[in-house]
């Protein structure tokens, strides 16, 4: 498999803080990367980043052969057609004076493309596509259910069948009900185009059921890497473990005997000088479990991600 | 904190000193536009060739016009010596020009015009903030009582009423109207304060009403308009839930949201009403530096024009200046963010 | 949020304001006042011409002893000249104040489309591209706001007024000058709602399908202004009206024979201890404009966006 | 030409009624004369002494120097402390009869006693006379008064121009040789002659038979060489009449004591009675009319009142028994450019002149007690007036007579009328004259449009200009006319001498040079005073024959006094109080 997307040590300063902090992952072709987070720790600046809506303060972003980091928005314009990002809010995301047909109409416009069969046609396609009856061509965004509204996103960003998706939290904001509907329509899309995600996301069951590898980003770097599998059932990052312990289980005995971990302290004011690992203030291992050695390790030495293909880790002591 | 004082300073002398360049632009080059004689314009007399010729020499009409701005705002600092022609006056700094047709340094008259247009506005500021506060307070507190829906209609009329309108129809009920209505006899004239405070107060009256209804009604707006914004707020639906007196409520979280906005509008308000409440001064003939603006624009006397003018400038810029050096005062968030 | 039932006819925002606005009794009442006044004033000869009156001189109406008032009570008033007659001129008052409409409106409407075309284009510019683009725009506004513009306007209309003759010349001036010194508040509402929209995803959403700046002014964040921007005109024209008023009222705007509001409050002004009437009715024709106006600005504000109230 | 008095009634600016009420109409105590009382005669004829005379007005003198000001209400003022070689009669007499353009001796001993050609005038002084400085005043005073006015570039701004190529030789530009006493090093103006303290003689360069009235003009009177401070002397005038300034803030307030040094055995003109004169500047007229009436002020020193105080002057018996609407001197008057295409016709010319609306012209000046209908140019008080003459009969009402106007547009070949362009200046009710004649001439078909300038420059460089006018092709120009003192000369002839025509600054603005005006203005020039009225009435009837200037109005003031001002009386040259003479019955 080739990598679509090679992000390398990206970094992104906001007014002197650093909401992105040396960053690296690749996403390969028909891949799904989830990337998951509490909110704050950066996942949604590198979306943005990736797709270039931001500007990247250093590091490269490398799609499909370029390096996209530093093109011009012309030389980024034709790029576009393969690169599509779905956002968080169905109702910000899409402008409330356009109606469904003008929304999904706008990636054939903008980027001068005439489908086959015209692009009425083509709209009418997508909405069927996505569930929507093709007939609410006319309709406005407010006229759409939350779950309707999110359907009009992702046909937008399907419309000019991109190579890669930023799903940007794309059901948070949804009823619990119609995530499952939304997950399981970007699965099923998926597996029709041959597309790659980056999945970004708070929600460890969601990312779960979509991902071939994730992600765990804490305070702007990535903390953990690996295979789905491998990371759900044996997550090595004190943080991972704290998220995916958070998660609700439905089973009521499974629940019995899973340990919960709690985290407790506070992460780091902003733009304060990280100095040693940035966790160990939340860390339940630093707490507990080490001695004043490993601390002392922990206190001075910044973990850097190591270098696994089976799961990295950025933890100088990681759970085996 | 420093810094943003003295950003906040640059930028205001930066706006007095583009104003002056406009206006001194202006009027330098209006004259010549229109082919009219400028040693008229300067000194106001029917003046003979050889004295428009000793005119322009005194002023250096003949210099290009960065130097003969120059000379104008150096005067201010250092003072200068003028001439109609005929006459040498003395113009002590600081010196805003020399009013031939008044035979009057500038800056005199309008010292002179200045405490009725203080006295005018900070009256009337007064009146309008009493007013207008309280009834946007009550208006938004009883939302949709009686005395709200009245206090809507009487400020969506008082928004909508000329001041010169009231005015007139004022002068003409205390002067000509019916005979319980007629209190002023003889005519509503200004009287100084130092001669006579009574008088002053009977005079002033009236104009503080015009000024007073005009800016009610909309302070009255304003502060309704926030205060419910304000009242939706989670934080202070907390404090309802919480079962603190409303007097509380609407002081500490209501007043408080509201206080900003007003704060900006009455310096801005105030300001501008400094650099001349033309109308309302014209109207009742009162001699403040509206009025001493107006009959110079209107007899074309120059130097007092542009002294008017950049005073006024000055005015509307230093409260704005202390409305922003408030604001850094009050908001450690502002400071910070320029 | 799902549940009802979406009906076939499509609703647009501007639908749904419009449908709101329908229901609004004051707004409605106040766009007809409007509706009344702008017709009148449109079809002022034919108006005129049906009510048997004119802007001639009736010299005949007026007393030569006393200082050229009118004759008779109420300034005139009688069957041929149901509001009086102007003193000096003999002329009627209800003709005059119908052709003077025509003008203020005119003033009012031109001012308003300029400072509005200056406002959206320096604000959406300020709000849209920041950086230094918006620091240089934004310090233009705030020095235009700082100005004594009451005074320089009166200035400026001296000057310029002297340099031709006619009041077609003095409309334009009236026009550019009151349109121009009005645009800074249009301009700085322009460009915080286009510093709040830039940052709404479907901007972002516009970006990344790589849309460029032009298109994402004027088809993305361009229409999000329509409903702010007619809220806005509307509640200028209101000021505009008044500053009209203002500038002939003292003599610098609109000038006789030629006839406006402001104009006729402004001759009013040296006589209206004689003939309060002279004064009241073009006063009161202006109040109700400038109302009705704020009225329905008003109105429209809470019909395009029914969250404030 | 004398400036109008500013804020004058004709002049409408912005007012406001504040001080004024239209209905106050309680009585005033003390006795009300009655209606233009001192049109007839003195009015509350008294000989008490004592009190201070408080004057109001609306703006400064244009200077206080007597060689410097050329304003009426000024040159009135200049009656309480400057004396002249001979003056206007100030009667304070009741039984007296006003007769137009009597003159009396003043400092001299007589009217100028002339050769046969007008060309040598021999003047008398009186004995006894002193300056308020305790100096005698000698002819050597009253020349050096002289010599200052060629000094243009010190002081400018009066009627020199009457006298700069009388009394000295001019090149061909019109610029004497003198250069005036601060820059002449050669014993100053040759052709007055002083052989003793006593005497004084002129010889001029020309014939002029009016040249006793130039000695009546307050820019003669006497100035000691000590005490001349130039271009300052507005501020500290050494007075030769019974006040002498005392205190003077410029443009605030003016104040008069009277003068130790004068003597009332010396001055026939003259019958002061209060001890002391203020004069207190208040820049808006109706402030002042608010002031008159409420009797803190007294008189107003020059003009009348605004419009609303009018209106209630006449509407109230007691205020009106309180005012007099004398004629002020000024002529409300239009010029026909026959430059203009179409008006180089007389009977286009004609047509104007009858279809003007005089009646709305006079409504736009104030009504009729803002002036009287004007048929002549010369104006009643100046001799050679004739009140019968109307050359261009307006009908009955005075609103014009169109079918006469329309015939003489058929006889000039423009039945159906022509355009033309008004001149206009921006103050005063201009405006409205224009808006009146654009309305009185569209009736018969000619159509005027306006052209409006500023009045700092329409008489010197725009109607004054012959070019200009050309160039512009003005058909008709507004003009405020009056005479500097009571004969046609100072008046008529300024308008119509073909040898004033100049490129700039011209008052034959219609650039008139005929010969049979010229012809009279020449017989005029030597013939005696008795004879001058009915040459001027010929001039005057010539003129209109050829439609070159139409009249409408002779300007009126209405003027307000305080019931407790005594010996009130008028000047029939200014049409405002004799303030000398004026007491007050209260003694405060």
């Amino acid at each position: 498999m080739t990598d679509l997307l090679s992000v390398s040590d990206l970094r992104k300063d906001f007014g002197g803080v650093r909401a992105v902090d040396g960053v690296s992952f690749t996403v390969r072709a028909g891949e799904t990367l989830g990337l998951v987070g509490e909110s704050g720790c950066g996942k949604s600046t590198t979306a943005r980043l990736v797709t270039r809506l931001l500007e990247p303060t250093s590091g490269t972003v490398r799609f499909d052969g370029h390096e996209i980091s530093r093109y011009s928005e012309r030389r980024l314009r034709p790029l576009r057609r393969d690169l599509q990002i779905v956002f968080q809010d169905p109702i910000a995301s899409l402008n409330p004076r356009h109606t469904a047909g003008t929304i999904l109409a706008a990636p054939f416009k903008i980027q001068g493309v005439r489908p086959p069969g015209g692009q009425r046609a083509a709209v009418a396609d997508l909405m069927a596509r996505v569930g929507l009856n093709p007939e609410h061509y006319n309709r406005y965004p407010h006229e759409f259910s939350g779950g309707q509204r999110q359907r009009l996103g992702i046909a937008r960003a399907l419309a000019l069948r991109p190579k890669l998706v930023v799903c940007d939290e794309p059901v948070s904001a949804l009823d619990a009900s119609v995530q499952a509907q939304v997950v399981n329509l970007l699965a099923d899309l998926r597996d029709e185009y041959g597309l790659s995600y980056l999945f970004v996301a708070h929600d460890m069951a969601v990312v779960r059921h979509l991902s071939d590898r994730v992600a765990v980003m804490y305070l702007g770097r990535i903390v953990e890497l690996a295979d789905r599998d491998t990371l759900y059932a044996a997550p090595r990052h004190p943080y991972t473990k704290a998220l995916l312990s958070a998660v609700p289980v439905p089973d009521p005995a499974l629940r019995e005997r899973r340990e919960r971990v709690l985290l407790r302290g506070d992460p780091p004011a902003p733009g304060q000088a990280a100095v040693g690992c940035r966790f160990r203030s939340r860390c339940p291992r630093y707490r507990d479990d080490l001695d004043d050695t490993q601390r002392d390790r922990c206190a001075t030495e910044d973990p850097q991600l190591s270098d696994d293909p089976s799961g990295a880790v950025a933890c100088h002591f990681p759970s085996p | 904190m420093l810094r943003y004082l003295l950003g906040r300073i640059a930028g205001a002398l930066t706006v007095v000193v583009v104003v002056s360049v406009v206006t001194f632009a202006i009027f330098q080059l209006a004259p010549r536009l229109t082919g009219a004689n400028m040693a008229f314009y300067y000194t106001g007399k029917a003046t003979s060739e050889a004295q428009a010729a000793a005119v322009a020499q005194k002023f250096g009409f003949d210099k290009p016009l960065p130097e003969q701005y120059w000379t104008f705002m150096s005067g201010i600092v250092a003072g200068r010596d003028l001439s109609d022609g005929v006459t040498e006056v003395e113009c002590p700094a600081p010196c805003l020009g020399y009013s031939f047709r008044q035979n009057r340094p500038v800056l005199e008259m309008i010292g002179e015009a200045f405490p009725v247009t203080l006295g005018l506005t900070l009256g009337a500021a007064v009146l309008w903030l009493l007013f207008g506060v309280a009834a946007g307070v009550l208006s938004a507190v009883r939302r949709g009582s009686v005395f709200d829906r009245l206090a809507t209609v009487v400020s969506l009329i008082g928004v909508s009423v000329p001041e010169f309108f009231t005015g007139m129809l004022l002068i003409y009920l205390l002067t000509s109207g019916p005979a319980w209505l007629r209190l002023y006899p003889d005519g509503i004239n200004y009287v100084p304060l130092t001669e006579d405070p009574v008088g002053w107060f009977a005079a002033m009256v009236p104009p503080w009403i015009c000024l007073a209804l005009l800016f009610a009604a909309l302070y009255a707006r304003l502060t309704r308009a926030t205060m419910l914004e304000t009242m939706n707020e989670d934080y202070v639906r907390t404090a309802w839930a919480k079962g603190l007196p409303p007097r509380t409520v609407v002081g500490r979280h209501g007043l408080r949201a509201v206080l900003p906005p007003i704060v900006t509008l009455v310096g801005l308000d105030v300001g501008a009403l400094l650099g001349g409440v033309v109308l309302i001064e014209t109207l009742f003939s009162f001699p403040g530096l509206g009025r001493l603006a107006y009959r110079a624009i209107t007899s074309q006397d120059l130097p007092v024009i542009m002294g008017v003018t950049i005073v006024g400038a000055l005015l509307i810029v230093f409260a704005n200046l202390v409305v922003d050096l408030l604001y850094g005062v009050l908001d450690p968030r502002v400071r910070n963010a320029r | 949020m799902t549940g009802t039932q979406a009906p076939q006819v499509a609703r647009s925002p501007a639908r749904l304001a419009w449908r709101r606005l329908r229901r609004d009794r004051v707004a409605v009442a106040s766009a007809v006042v409007l509706a009344v006044i702008v017709a009148l004033s449109a079809a002022a000869p034919a108006v005129c011409a049906l009510l048997g009156i004119d802007t001639e001189r009736h010299i005949e109406l007026l007393s030569l002893d006393n200082v050229g008032f009118p004759e008779g009570a109420f300034g005139g008033m009688s069957a041929d000249h149901p509001l009086g007659v102007e003193p000096k001129t003999g002329r009627d008052l209800l003709a005059l104040l119908l052709y003077g409409s025509r003008t203020s409106l005119l003033i009012a409407l031109g001012a308003t489309a300029l400072s509005v075309v200056l406002g959206v284009a320096f604000g959406l510019c300020a709000g849209y591209f920041r950086g230094w683009v918006d620091s240089v725009l934004s310090r233009t506004m705030d020095v235009l706001l700082a100005f004594p513009v009451l005074l320089f306007s009166i200035a400026l209309l001296v000057v310029l007024g002297s340099m031709g003759n006619g009041n077609g010349l003095r409309t334009l001036v009236l026009i550019l000058v009151i349109g121009f010194f009005g645009f800074p508040y249009v301009g700085r509402l322009v460009r915080g709602q286009v510093i709040a929209l830039r940052q709404r995803e479907f901007v972002e959403a516009a970006r990344a399908l790589g849309a460029s700046d032009r298109r994402i002014l004027g088809t993305e964040i361009l229409p999000n202004l329509v409903s702010p921007i007619l809220v806005v005109a509307t509640l200028t024209i209101p000021t505009r009206i008044l500053a009209e008023a203002a500038l002939s009222f003292l003599g610098v705007g609109i000038q006789p024979p030629g006839t406006s509001w402001g104009q006729l409050l402004g001759s009013a002004s040296h006589v209206f201890t004689v003939t309060p009437t002279y004064m009241l009715f073009p006063g009161l024709t202006v109040v109700v404009t400038v109302l009705a106006c704020n009225l329905l600005g008003d109105g429209l504000r809470d019909a395009f966006d029914p969250k404030t109230n | 030409m004398r400036l109008l008095i500013s804020a004058g009634a004709v002049a409408a600016t912005l007012v406001a009624a504040a001080g004024c009420s239209a209905s106050a109409d309680k009585d005033k105590s003390g006795d009300a004369a009655g209606f233009d009382a001192a049109r007839k005669g003195v009015v509350n004829a008294s000989t008490a002494t004592g009190g201070t005379l408080r004057l109001g007005g609306t703006s400064d003198c244009d200077s206080w120097d007597p060689a410097a000001t050329y304003n009426g209400f000024c040159w009135n003022m200049q009656r309480l402390m400057t004396r002249t070689l001979v003056a206007s009669p100030g009667y304070g007499d009741p039984a007296r009869t006003m007769k137009a353009g009597e003159l009396v001796p003043d400092l001299a001993t007589g009217l100028g006693e002339s050769n046969a050609d007008k060309t040598v005038w021999k003047y008398k002084l009186r004995t006894g006379l002193k300056f308020s400085s305790g100096a005698a005043i000698t002819s050597a005073d009253i020349k050096y008064g002289f010599q200052r006015m060629w000094a243009t570039d010190v002081i400018s701004g009066g009627p020199a121009g009457y006298f700069l190529c009388l009394l000295d030789t001019c090149d061909a530009e019109g610029n004497p040789a003198y250069k005036g006493p601060y820059k002449d090093k050669n014993g100053g103006l040759r052709r007055i002659e002083t052989p003793d303290t006593q005497t004084i003689t002129f010889k001029l360069t020309s014939s002029f038979a009016d040249f006793d009235y130039l000695m009546a003009l307050p820019a003669t009177a006497p100035v000691p060489k000590a005490d001349d401070s130039g271009g300052t002397y507005t501020r500290k005038v050494t007075a030769s009449g019974p006040f002498v300034m005392s205190e003077y803030t410029p443009g605030q307030s003016v104040t008069w004591t009277r003068n130790p040094q004068w003597s009332q055995d010396t001055d026939e003109v003259r019958k002061p009675k209060v001890d002391k004169i203020t004069l207190t500047l208040l820049s808006n007229p109706d402030d002042l009319d608010a002031r008159l009436k409420n009797g803190s002020l007294d008189l107003a020193a020059g003009g009348g009142v605004q419009p609303t105080f009018q209106s209630e002057i006449l509407s109230s018996t007691s205020l009106k028994a309180n005012a007099d609407n004398p004629v002020s001197g000024f002529v409300g008057l239009f010029a026909i450019f026959p430059t203009a295409p179409s008006l180089d016709n007389v009977h286009c010319r004609r047509a104007i002149a009858y279809a003007l609306d005089k009646r709305d012209l006079l409504v736009q000046s104030g009504g009729s007690f803002g002036g009287d209908f004007a048929a002549t140019l010369l104006p009643p008080a100046v001799p050679g007036h004739d009140s019968k003459a109307n050359a261009y009969p307006s009908g009955a009402d005075w609103t014009g007579d169109l079918d006469k106007a329309k015939q003489e547009l058929s006889e000039c070949g423009k039945p159906d009328g022509f355009d033309t362009v008004m001149a206009y200046t921006n103050s005063g009710s201009d405006p409205q004259i224009f808006a009146s004649v654009q309305a009185a001439l569209k009736r018969v078909g000619i159509q005027v449009t306006g052209k409006q300038q500023d009045e700092s420059v329409y008489y010197g460089s725009y109607i004054g200009a012959p070019a200009n006018v050309k160039q512009q092709q003005l058909g008709i120009a507004a003009i405020g006319w009056a005479p500097d003192y009571p004969s046609g000369n100072g008046f008529l002839s300024l308008l119509v001498d073909g040898a004033r025509i100049q490129d700039e600054g011209t008052t034959n603005f219609v650039s008139v040079n005929d010969d049979v005006l010229n012809g009279l203005i020449k017989r005029a020039g030597t013939a005696p005073l008795a004879e001058q009225a009915g040459i001027f009435q010929e001039l005057d009837k010539q003129t209109m024959e050829r439609a070159i200037y139409i009249p409408y109005f002779y300007q009126k003031f209405l003027l307000y006094r305080n019931p407790r001002v005594t010996n009130v009386d008028l000047r029939a040259d200014l049409g405002s109080y004799d303030l000398v003479n004026l007491g007050v019955s209260d003694g405060k």
